[in-house]
This record gives C-alpha cells, sequence and structure tokens, in this order.
C-alpha cells in the first residue's frame, strides 16, 4: 500500500515547509515568530539539500546543510538582537505597530 | 591661434566662468564688469571667424580633431560651414548684448547668474560647431541646465512651474534623439565597422526605409520640442514669461535656433530619404502652418505683453520649419536668416518689455496706454522692432520671411497662401499692441514719470537696430555665405539618392570600441 | 604549505585575509588600546591602512592578470580571481575608504560612536571579497550572509533612534526571507548538478531544456532573492524604509556598496551557470526592470524625506542595470559594469552631501533642511547639483557614461520599447532630482543657518566622488577600457 | 517498509509543527512547535543516512537557536503580545498568494520531478564512514567557506552584543 519512498516525496515536503515558512512571514505580525518562519525556510533548503545528496550519492549536500545551519545560527542571533533594540525603545514586537518607517 | 580658433571661441566664455568664481560673489561690480568683458572677449574672439571665413569653398572649414573617446568612437570634432558662421556670430552677439543688458536688472546672486550666463553660452557655442554628433549631445544637453537656473532663480512668480517644464519637456525630447543617435551609429557599425559618430561619415550609412523613419521621428521628437514646433510649445509661453529679461532674449535668439539648426544640419543630410518622404514633410509642414497661425492668433488675444511676444516666436519658427520643410535652397537659406532676423527683432521685443517692466513691474498690457508722450525715444526704438518683427520691407524680418514665403509658394501654393495669412495676422498684433501700449493718451497715472531710455539701454538696442538694417538694406553676403552648404543639403535630399537596401539591415552583434 | 593550501591559494586569498585580520585587530584595538572614545579616530588609520595593505594585495593579483591573462583558481575553483572579480574587489576599495572616511564626524556628530563599527565595516567588505571571487555556492552563501548580518547591525547602529532600530529590524526580517528564497534555489542548483562548483553546475544546467520546471522553480527563487538584494521590484519594500532609518554613511555604504556586491553576484549566477537558461530569466528581469523603473519614479516624486528619495531613485537605478543584463551582450554587460561604478561614486557623493548638514540641531534629511544651502555653503550645493545630474544621467556626468551603454545594449539587441521607456524616465527622475536642486538653490532657510564647516576627511571624500562622477562624465575613455578589460 | 512509515511519521511531524508555528497564539507555543518540527526534520535525517546532520540539527538548531529564541521571548515579555490580534489586516491575501504559490510550486515539482534520473552509478559511501568522509569534505573541498563560517560567527557575536548591551555611558 505505501509506496516507496523517492526524492519526489522530500522535495514535496520541503515545499509545503517552504510554503509554511512564506505564508508565516506574510501574515503573522509577531516578529518572533516572523524569525521562526525564516528558520522554516530555511530547514525547507535543507530538507531538499539532504535528499538531493541521498538521492546523487553525494555528501557536498550534508554539508552545504551544515553551512545553512550555521548560518541559521547567526541569523537568529543577529535579529533577536536587533529585537532586543527595538524592545528598550517601543515596547511591541507586533510588526504592524512597528511603523514610524511607513513600511 | 588660427588653428585653434573655434575652440577659442568656444571656451573663452568657459575661462570667463572660471576666473568669476574666484570673484567673491559680494564684489557686485567686479563681477558685472568680469562678466561683461568674458562676454565681449567672447564676441571679439569670433569675428576674425566670420572674417576669415572663405565661402566660395565647400564642406567645413576651421575644423579641429581630437580624438576624446576612442572606445566609444566620439572625437572632439569641431568645424563650421556657412549656416553654423552665421549662428556662432548670432550666439556671441546676442550673448554680448544680453549679458550687458542685465547690468542693473540682476542684483540678487550676481556671480552665479553670470556664471551660468557664461556656461550657457558655451554649450550654445558648442551646438553649433559640433561636427561629432554625440559631442553635439553632450552641449546639447549642458544648455539646458544653466537656462533651468536662470528660469528657476532670477524668473518671476511661476518661474519654478516654467523651469521644470522647460527642463523636462527638452530632456525627454532630448534622451529620445539619443536613442536615435545610437540606432544611426550602430547601423553605421554594422555596414562599415568603423565606430563613429562623425557627422559626414554618418551619412554613408544607409537604413531601411523604416528605420529611418524611427530615427527621424526620434529626431524629430528632440528637435521639434526645441524650435518648438506646434504640439510641443506649451513650454515656451511659460518658460519666455517667467525668465529674466536677458533669459528670454537668449532663449528666444539663440536656444530656439539650436532645434531648427538640427533640423539643417542633422536629420536633412543623414536621413534625406526619411525627410523628403511625402507624409513626413506634410506632416511636418501642417505642423509648421498650424504653428504660424495659431502661434499668430494666440498672440492677438494675450493680455500680458510679454506673452505676446512668446506666442509670437511660436508663429516666427513655424516659418522657419516652413522654408526648412520647403526642400528647396531658397527655403533653407530663408529659414537660416530668419532665425538670425528672429533673434534680433524677438531678442529687442523682449529687451522692450524688459524695460518697461524694469520701471513699472507689470506686464499687462492694459496697465499702459500712450507712452510715446512719456517716453518717445522708447517708442521709437520699439516701433523699429515691430516693424522689423513684422517683416517690413528694408528691414530684416522682410528677407527672410519673403524668402520663405517664395520657397513655399514654390513648394506648394497652398502652404504659401496660409503662411501669408501667418504673416498678415503678424502684422495685426503686433500694430495693435502697438497701438494699445504707446499711442493715445497716457490712461494710467503711473505711467506719467517714467524715465526714458538710458545709455546702456541705448547700447544694447543700436547695435541691434544697426545689424537689422544692415540685412535688410543689404542681404547679399548672407544668401553669400549660405550659397554652398544650403546647395549640399538640398543636393543631398532631392538628388539622386543612393538605392536604399530593402532588406532589413541586421545589426550585427557590435562591440563599441 | 601542506597540499590543500598551496601558494595560489594563499595569492588569491590574501586579500580577504588581510582585511579578516585588520577587522579582528580594529575590534580589538578599540577594547584593548583605545577604549576611550575621544582615541576613536586611530581607528579610522588604522582600517585605512588595513585597506591599503588590500590594495596592495588586489594590485598583484592585477599585475599578475594582466601579464598572464586569465583567471587564478584556488581552493579547487572554490576561489577564481578575475578581471571581473577584481573590478568589483576596487569597487569595495573605493566605498569602503571613503565610507570610513565620512563615518567619523557623522557618528560623533550622532553621539552613537561605536568602535565597533570599524571593524564590522572591514568585515563586511569581506564578505564582499567572497561575493565578488567565489566560485561555488556555499562560499557565495556564506559570503552573502556575512556581508548582510554585518549590514542588519550597522543600520541599527543607532541605538537610541527607533527609525533605526525599525529600519534594522525590517531589514533583517525581509533580507532573512530572501536569502532562505535564496539558499532554496540553490539547493536545487546542487539537485541538478550534485555539486556545488559554479561551473558543474553550469554543465548540468544547460543539458536540461529550458521548459524544464524545476529549472523554473530554482532560477525563480534565486532571482526574488537576488532583486531583494539589489532593491529591484517587486523586492524594493525594504529599501526605503531602511534608507531612511540607516545612519546617513551606513545607507551611503548600503546603497553604494552592497548594491555592488549583490550584482556581482547576480552577474556571476546569471551569466554562469544559468547562462543558458536566459530564456527563462530574461523575461522576468526585464519585467522587474520596468517595474522598478516606474516605482521608483513614481513613489520618488512625493517624497519629502532627502533620503527616502534617493532610496526611490536607487530602486530605479536597480532598473537601469538590469535592462543592461536583459539586453545581455558585451556592450550590456560593459555598460552594467560601468553603471555600477558610476552609481556607486555619485550616490555615495549624494550621501555625503546629507551627511554633512547632519547637525545637533537637525538630521539633514528632510528635503527642508537642504534650503537655502547655495547660501550657506555653495561647494556643497554645487557638488550635490553635479551628483544629481550624474544620477539623472546629464552629460557631461559620469551617470550619462551608464546610461548610454544601457541605450546602446538595448538597441543593439533589438528592445526599442524598453529603451523608449528608459529614456522616458529620465526626464520624469529630473523632475524628483530637481526638487532638490530647487531646495538647495531657490529656497529660503527659515532660520539664518550658520555655514557649514568641514572636517579635513570630509573635504577628501567630498573631492573624490566628485572628481570621480565628473571624471568618468568627462573623461571616460580609461575607465571604458578597464571595462572592457575586465569582460574580454 | 518501515523506512516509509518513519517517513510519514517524520513528515508529519515536521508539517504539522510548522503549522501550528505559525497559527498558534502564544510565542512559547509557536517556539515549541518549531522544536517539533525541527526534530521530525532531523528524523528525516536520520531516515536519510545523514547522522552527522541529525546530531546537528538537534545539538545545534532545537539545542542552540530554539534556547535562544525562548529565552528572548522571556526576555521581552511577551505575554501582552499573545492577547492581541495575531494576524496582519491584510493575511487573508498574503496567505491566499502564498498558498497559490506554493500550490503552483508544487505542481511545478511534480512535473519536473522525474528530471531527476536515476542515483548516479558512485559507490555508496560506507556506512559506518560517514562523518570521517563529511569532515574530510568539510575541510579539504569546504575549507574557504569554512574558515569564512568563523567570520560570520564574529559578526553574529558583535553584532548581537552591540545590539543588545545597554549604554553605559
Amino acid at each position: 500500500m505505501l509506496h516507496p519512498i523517492t526524492i519526489n516525496h522530500y522535495l514535496v515536503l520541503s515545499v509545503m515547509l517552504l510554503v509554511i515558512g512564506i505564508i508565516g512571514m506574510l501574515v503573522r505580525r509577531n516578529v518572533v515568530v516572523m524569525m521562526m518562519s525564516v528558520e522554516l525556510i530555511l530547514n525547507a533548503a535543507n530538507v531538499n539539500l539532504i535528499a538531493f545528496g541521498k538521492h546523487l550519492q553525494d555528501l557536498n549536500g550534508q554539508i552545504f546543510a551544515i553551512f545553512v545551519i550555521v548560518v541559521a545560527v547567526a541569523e537568529a542571533a543577529i535579529g533577536l538582537g536587533i529585537l532586543i533594540a527595538l524592545f528598550r525603545n517601543k515596547e511591541t514586537v507586533q510588526v504592524d505597530e512597528i511603523d514610524l518607517l511607513k513600511w | 591661434m588660427g588653428d585653434n580658433l573655434l575652440s577659442l571661441i568656444l571656451f573663452t566664455p568657459l575661462i570667463g566662468v572660471l576666473v568669476l568664481l574666484f570673484i567673491p560673489g559680494r564684489m557686485k561690480d567686479a563681477v558685472r564688469w568680469w562678466a561683461n568683458i568674458s562676454a565681449v572677449a567672447g564676441f571679439l574672439v569670433s569675428l576674425p571667424l566670420i572674417m576669415n571665413f572663405d565661402k566660395s569653398l565647400d564642406g567645413y572649414q576651421f575644423v579641429e580633431r581630437i580624438n576624446w573617446i576612442p572606445a566609444l568612437g566620439v572625437q572632439y570634432l569641431i568645424g563650421v560651414d556657412g549656416i553654423s558662421v552665421l549662428m556662432v556670430m548670432l550666439t556671441t552677439f546676442m550673448g554680448m548684448l544680453a549679458i550687458f543688458s542685465s547690468w542693473d536688472s540682476i542684483n540678487d546672486k550676481v556671480k552665479e547668474y553670470y556664471a551660468m550666463f557664461l556656461l550657457q553660452q558655451v554649450g550654445m557655442i558648442g551646438v553649433f560647431i559640433s561636427l561629432d554628433f554625440m559631442l553635439f549631445y553632450v552641449f546639447w544637453e549642458l544648455v539646458l541646465v544653466p537656462m533651468y537656473f536662470i528660469i528657476g532663480v532670477w524668473g518671476g512668480p511661476r518661474k519654478l512651474y516654467a523651469a521644470i517644464k522647460f527642463f523636462l519637456y527638452t530632456l525627454a525630447g532630448g534622451v529620445l534623439m539619443l536613442l536615435g543617435i545610437i540606432t544611426l551609429y550602430l547601423q553605421h557599425i554594422a555596414q562599415t565597422g568603423v565606430a563613429t559618430f562623425e557627422v559626414t561619415q554618418l551619412m554613408n550609412t544607409q537604413m531601411p526605409m523604416w528605420m529611418e523613419q524611427l530615427v527621424f521621428w526620434s529626431f524629430f521628437l528632440g528637435f521639434a520640442i526645441k524650435v518648438p514646433m506646434f504640439p510641443f510649445h506649451t513650454w515656451l509661453p511659460d518658460a519666455h514669461t517667467e525668465a529674466p529679461t536677458a533669459g528670454s532674449v537668449i532663449l528666444a535668439a539663440v536656444l530656439l535656433k539650436m532645434g531648427a539648426y538640427g533640423f539643417i544640419r542633422f536629420s536633412l543630410p543623414l536621413l534625406p530619404n526619411a525627410s523628403a518622404d511625402r507624409t513626413i514633410v506634410n506632416v511636418l509642414v501642417v505642423l509648421s502652418l498650424i504653428g504660424i497661425i495659431y502661434g499668430a492668433l494666440v498672440s492677438l488675444m494675450q493680455q500680458d505683453w510679454k506673452k505676446l511676444v512668446a506666442y509670437s516666436s511660436v508663429s516666427h519658427l513655424g516659418f522657419c520649419t516652413l522654408g526648412i520643410f520647403a526642400l528647396n535652397e531658397q527655403g533653407i537659406a530663408g529659414s537660416v536668416i530668419q532665425q538670425i532676423n528672429h533673434g534680433i527683432s524677438t531678442g529687442m521685443l523682449f529687451l522692450i518689455v524688459g524695460v518697461i517692466y524694469e520701471r513699472r513691474h507689470t506686464r499687462e498690457i492694459k496697465e499702459y496706454g500712450g507712452l510715446a508722450h512719456v517716453m518717445p525715444n522708447y517708442a521709437i526704438v520699439f516701433a523699429f522692432a515691430m516693424l522689423s518683427s513684422a517683416g517690413l520691407p528694408l528691414l530684416n524680418g522682410f528677407i527672410g520671411e519673403f524668402t520663405i514665403l517664395q520657397a513655399a509658394f514654390q513648394a506648394n501654393m497652398a502652404w504659401g497662401a496660409f503662411a501669408v495669412t501667418g504673416v498678415i495676422f503678424g502684422a495685426a498684433y503686433l500694430l495693435w499692441l502697438y497701438q494699445r501700449t504707446m499711442l493715445g493718451e497716457v490712461t494710467n497715472e503711473k505711467n506719467k514719470g517714467l524715465k526714458d531710455l538710458n545709455w546702456k539701454e541705448w547700447a544694447v538696442f543700436l547695435p541691434l537696430m544697426a545689424w537689422a538694417i544692415a540685412i535688410g538694406v543689404y542681404p547679399k553676403p548672407y544668401f553669400d555665405i549660405l550659397e554652398k552648404p544650403v546647395a549640399a543639403i538640398v543636393e543631398r535630399v532631392n538628388g539622386p539618392k543612393a538605392p536604399v537596401n530593402a532588406a532589413v539591415i541586421e545589426l550585427k552583434k557590435t562591440e563599441a570600441r | 604549505m601542506s597540499s590543500f593550501y598551496t601558494a595560489t591559494d594563499h595569492f588569491v586569498l590574501l586579500p580577504a585575509l588581510l582585511l579578516a585580520l585588520f577587522a579582528c585587530a580594529t575590534l580589538l584595538f578599540d577594547f584593548w588600546v583605545f577604549p576611550e572614545s575621544q582615541r576613536r579616530k586611530h581607528l579610522v588609520w588604522f582600517v585605512l591602512m588595513g585597506e591599503v595593505f588590500a590594495s596592495v594585495a588586489y594590485f598583484r593579483q592585477h599585475m599578475f592578470l594582466s601579464q598572464h591573462g586569465g583567471e587564478l583558481q584556488a581552493f579547487g575553483g572554490s576561489l577564481v580571481v578575475d578581471q571581473f572579480a577584481l573590478y568589483f574587489h576596487w569597487i569595495f576599495v573605493a566605498s569602503t575608504v571613503i565610507a570610513v572616511i565620512m563615518s567619523y564626524k557623522y557618528f560623533e556628530v550622532r553621539d552613537e560612536h561605536h568602535g565597533e563599527y570599524y571593524g564590522l565595516l572591514l568585515l563586511a567588505q569581506c564578505g564582499m571579497y567572497f561575493l565578488a571571487s567565489g566560485n561555488e555556492l556555499v562560499v557565495l552563501f556564506v559570503g552573502l550572509e556575512t556581508m548582510a548580518l554585518t549590514f542588519y547591525v550597522l543600520v541599527g547602529l543607532l541605538k537610541r533612534d527607533q527609525r533605526s532600530n525599525e529600519a534594522a529590524l525590517k531589514y533583517f526580517l525581509l533580507g532573512a526571507l530572501s536569502s532562505g528564497l535564496l539558499v532554496y534555489g540553490f539547493s536545487l542548483l546542487y539537485g541538478m548538478s550534485g555539486s556545488t562548483k559554479l561551473r558543474e553546475i553550469g554543465a548540468a544546467v544547460a543539458s536540461r531544456d529550458s521548459g524544464d520546471t524545476v529549472l523554473f522553480l530554482a532560477v525563480a527563487t534565486i532571482l526574488a532573492g537576488l532583486l531583494f538584494k539589489i532593491a529591484a521590484a517587486p523586492f524594493h519594500m525594504w529599501a526605503p524604509d531602511t534608507y531612511e532609518g540607516a545612519p546617513t554613511v551606513v545607507t551611503a555604504y548600503l546603497a553604494a556598496a552592497s548594491k555592488a556586491a549583490s550584482l556581482a553576484l547576480m552577474l556571476r549566477i546569471l551569466l554562469g551557470p544559468l547562462a543558458s537558461s536566459r530564456d527563462v530569466w530574461m523575461p522576468i528581469l526585464a519585467g522587474a526592470a520596468l517595474l522598478s523603473m516606474t516605482i521608483g519614479n513614481i513613489a520618488a516624486v512625493t517624497q519629502t524625506n532627502t533620503k527616502r528619495l534617493l532610496a526611490y531613485s536607487s530602486i530605479n537605478h536597480a532598473g537601469y542595470i538590469l535592462l543592461g543584463i536583459v539586453a545581455g551582450n558585451q556592450t550590456g554587460i560593459q555598460g552594467v559594469l560601468i553603471y555600477t561604478m558610476v552609481y556607486v561614486f555619485m550616490t555615495l557623493g549624494a550621501f555625503l552631501v546629507l551627511t554633512v548638514l547632519c547637525r545637533d540641531t537637525t538630521t539633514g534629511e528632510d528635503i527642508n533642511d537642504l534650503h537655502g544651502l547655495m547660501r550657506r555653503s555653495p561647494a556643497h550645493a554645487i557638488w550635490m547639483l553635479i551628483f544629481l545630474l550624474s544620477l539623472a544621467g546629464i552629460p557631461p556626468t559620469a551617470g550619462f557614461i551608464g546610461k548610454y551603454f544601457i541605450f546602446l545594449s538595448l538597441i543593439e539587441t533589438g528592445h526599442y520599447w524598453l529603451a523608449a521607456a528608459a529614456a522616458v524616465y529620465v526626464a520624469v527622475a529630473i523632475y524628483y532630482y530637481f526638487r532638490i536642486v530647487k531646495s538647495m538653490f531657490v529656497d529660503k532657510e527659515e532660520t539664518e543657518m550658520p555655514a557649514l564647516s568641514l572636517s579635513l576627511g570630509t573635504r577628501v571624500a567630498l573631492a573624490a566622488t566628485g572628481a570621480m562622477t565628473l571624471g568618468i562624465g568627462i573623461y571616460p575613455e580609461p575607465f571604458v577600457k578597464f571595462a572592457q578589460q575586465t569582460l574580454r | 517498509m518501515l523506512d516509509t512509515m518513519f517517513f510519514y511519521m517524520f513528515a508529519l511531524l515536521a508539517v504539522g509543527g510548522a503549522i501550528l508555528t505559525i497559527t498558534m497564539r502564544s510565542a512559547v507555543h509557536c517556539a515549541v512547535s518549531l522544536i517539533a518540527s525541527l526534530a521530525g526534520v532531523a528524523g528525516l535525517y536520520l531516515l536519510q543516512k545523514a547522522e552527522f546532520l541529525f546530531a546537528v540539527q538537534i545539538v545545534l538548531y532545537i539545542g542552540g537557536i530554539m534556547v535562544l529564541f525562548l529565552f528572548v521571548i522571556m526576555l521581552v515579555n511577551l505575554d501582552s503580545a499573545a492577547k492581541e490580534r495575531q494576524f496582519h489586516r491584510r493575511w487573508i491575501g498574503g496567505g491566499v498568494a502564498a498558498g497559490l504559490a506554493g500550490a503552483s510550486v508544487l505542481w511545478l515539482l511534480s512535473k519536473g520531478a522525474h528530471s531527476f534520473g536515476s542515483p548516479a552509478a558512485q559507490a555508496a559511501p560506507s556506512q559506518d564512514g560517514n562523518i570521517e568522509q563529511l569532515a574530510d569534505l568539510l575541510f579539504r573541498e569546504y575549507l574557504v567557506p569554512f574558515e569564512l563560517a568563523s567570520l560570520l560567527l564574529l559578526v553574529a557575536i558583535v553584532g548581537s552584543v552591540l545590539m543588545a548591551k545597554k549604554r553605559t555611558s
């Protein structure tokens, strides 16, 4: 009944993660959740990389994925730092209340 | 000096600007003196040009050639033929008078004012002597910025609107013209493998008719907006009305001529097939005729003295373009002479408006009346300018208009007939203007104590009047000097043409080097 | 030398090493040697010294390439030094130097001076090095992120200014999204080829037909990420906010260097592995270019904040640059290169004038703050005029040369309508640039303002950007040659 | 067969966690859902014999990044935010647009997926040597990005300190 898992399954999964991440970016007001959505997008890329790597019997994909994770770490650190700086000045994390600039 | 005469003429005003920058702005008189010295020097160095110009020779004289940007095929290539000589003389002469006429009228930001004026002189002279299309384009655009400032900083109440409108219109036309230039350039490379903007070389380019027409319309936009021809003229009344007097003078006398000059120098010789195309000629002539009549009619209805003169420019320049697109020797020669005449007459008219505006600070025609009693000299000068502009025989305007009318009749009776009505209307609005402002009793108390012309104003008017009479009485030298270049152009347009490739010439993938 | 770090590797990597070294040293110096704020100006010298060292390294590469031609590959093809990379390296060096020089005074005035700033600038340039020289997806991605993260921080540097906080946050959020899309596209490229080297990817992509859907998806996501980085529509939303909120010097650096670096990346990818799928990305880019010019021009007309206005104008410029890529022939790419160089100098110059206006009482950002500048400081007003004319593309300034090449390439490849649209937008753009001019030359200031005093650094920076803007315009020959050489 | 079941399990965890992440009201709940999603992805790595990535995912992502997120959530005190409206006013538009984009992407991929032909005939990496090979590759082929990553982290450290530190003077 269950088909063997092929590369396509992984690709579909990664697209779902990607789209969920983009939706999260577009519709959520909470900045922290928006940052989490970015993590979802990066994970979508990683799922792709690992799946392709497995499919092609190639380790480059895994290496790439490691770097993507490193970048995710750095991004999160910076983003949260910026968030704290903003929060000190303006007690909100809702993105549409961050409206001094016209957006 | 003989070898670099044109460069000298071109850069004399620029040297004036550079020195001017080091004169402190608060020493207004020093600034004025220096600016006038530069302008007079600019005129004096241009005198050897006309004296040493040999009108019996074909082609260009005083040519200077320096490879400027070999990578693009752009050269610093300047030279003059009979047409450009006259335009250069007009520029240096009118520039000198315009600068002198601003002695008393400009008191704010004097240094910047003169710097802009001299800079503009460089651009205008450059336009008339460039034989490299890209060089021409650079000068063409260079003129815009000083004029923007002259209108926008020292102009009337709606100066900013007028200035930006002037800038936007002419820039849009200019950039579209650039596209045409590039198309021509690429075609030339595709056919000969030589990357150059040299006008005489570009003449060898052959294009399929549709492309030639496309290029023609792109040039047309650039030149027609500048002239300005009928549907594109709306910037002109605004710019003229708001500009300071000297700005209007230069605008009318020289700047507008750049458009007509462009038609003669570039459109006709470079695109002879398109220029002789029936549809194109008809469209252009009809636009010219509409311009002539429309300009005259609108002038009749103006309440504002300066605006009236501005609209009369539209009408007069209609004659110039009509002459060009009659496509015969008389027409083109007449057009060039009419351009000079228009420079003299309309320049005088603007100066006349300026004189009274400085005294009364209004340009409403109904504010005036009977000025002839208060300012007799002024009235005489005005009468002279008016008659010259209306085309009275023995004055300059007559020569130009008459020649153009002759050419128009020669090309097509109907054209001539319509153009004649323009002449009649022209006489009408000028005479009516004169009657409303100068004749009759002094109706307005404020006009009673007005002073007549002072010596500075006389000093501006007298040379202009002398030149007007000179052209009117003895126009032969002008026709002589124009004979060769005009014949060459007409020959190029009407003469036997090299066969045009019917097939589309594929643009080769070329490198600009 | 061990087998995986050869002399060639060293030679190629040296500039980046030097930059990183000086960056670390600057950070340390800030911490240990010059902790007191008044000694901070030594850091400027230190950064400049780093740039000198890096320049020497670049120069040696330059000499090597001009003697031997071709390109130098290092680290198994991960890094490559060719004329193309060097061209951008020089741009980065120039813009960093100018940014550093103009920064000191500005941050002093804003009372928000952090020594880390100078270290971060060098680190950003280090990231840019890998963007221009990287020839491998991972290097490019990590390099891009290094640059981007630095800019997120720099934009938020005015910590007490809420606008700066906001700008940083918005830039960060959208930037992270775009990086995510970009890396997703990269992952698909990897999937198609099984390699992260651009060359091998190129071979794999070329073997696919242009209607391939996965290829399309890869191209679309990568383009989304790249267009974002160069602030082209429809991914331009961050630019006005970020430009406005960021410290003006950072805005200048962001607008100039970061855009140039992203363009280097874009050209590397589009003309490298994706060259064979030109049919896929060309229409997208043409649409993006038209949209950028439209949005940039229309939105700029109503702006009252000079920085915002320049932001929209930079969106417009991104459109012109994209048109060069759309034309895609030799002339077009050459045009992109020249336009980029020109753009860097005139943008830096224009923002530089704005930083000079920044004083205790005014930020100099509102268009009204420029009122009467001609009276207060004619030199600034005239320089600004030149930069604006150049931005508008009026000869004889540098901007004209850039636009000329774009027009030339468009007509050469038969894109007449794109050329006509681009030409008309030149006239539209003049309208809002001349609002600034009007503000400087015509309007009078409401209160009498003192004349502006100038630090030596600002003078030097202004003279340098101005000289380049005028110089490239009046005598473009060497620069055109330089760009041509780059593409050989 | 077991693999297949595990795949669906982990995939469900990943996608379900992702959906919860962007829909939950409280930021803490979002974070926990994201952890679940990441754990699902980690499981998928394990299924594909990417043990090292699995470890990295657990240690770095879940252990590092998510703790950072939770830390910040606590620090900036998002309780009040949780009570407010959670979505943009324009959320419907955004959601629909993104959904459409997703559908088209899926369609694109399903059409194009066949183009990933059979796996390259290449010796399968020996099961136990995975990490060794990875390390070999990382320190030879990817030396440059590896070193570059150190700069990236330096930027992250300096930047986040610069952003987050209180002004002392």
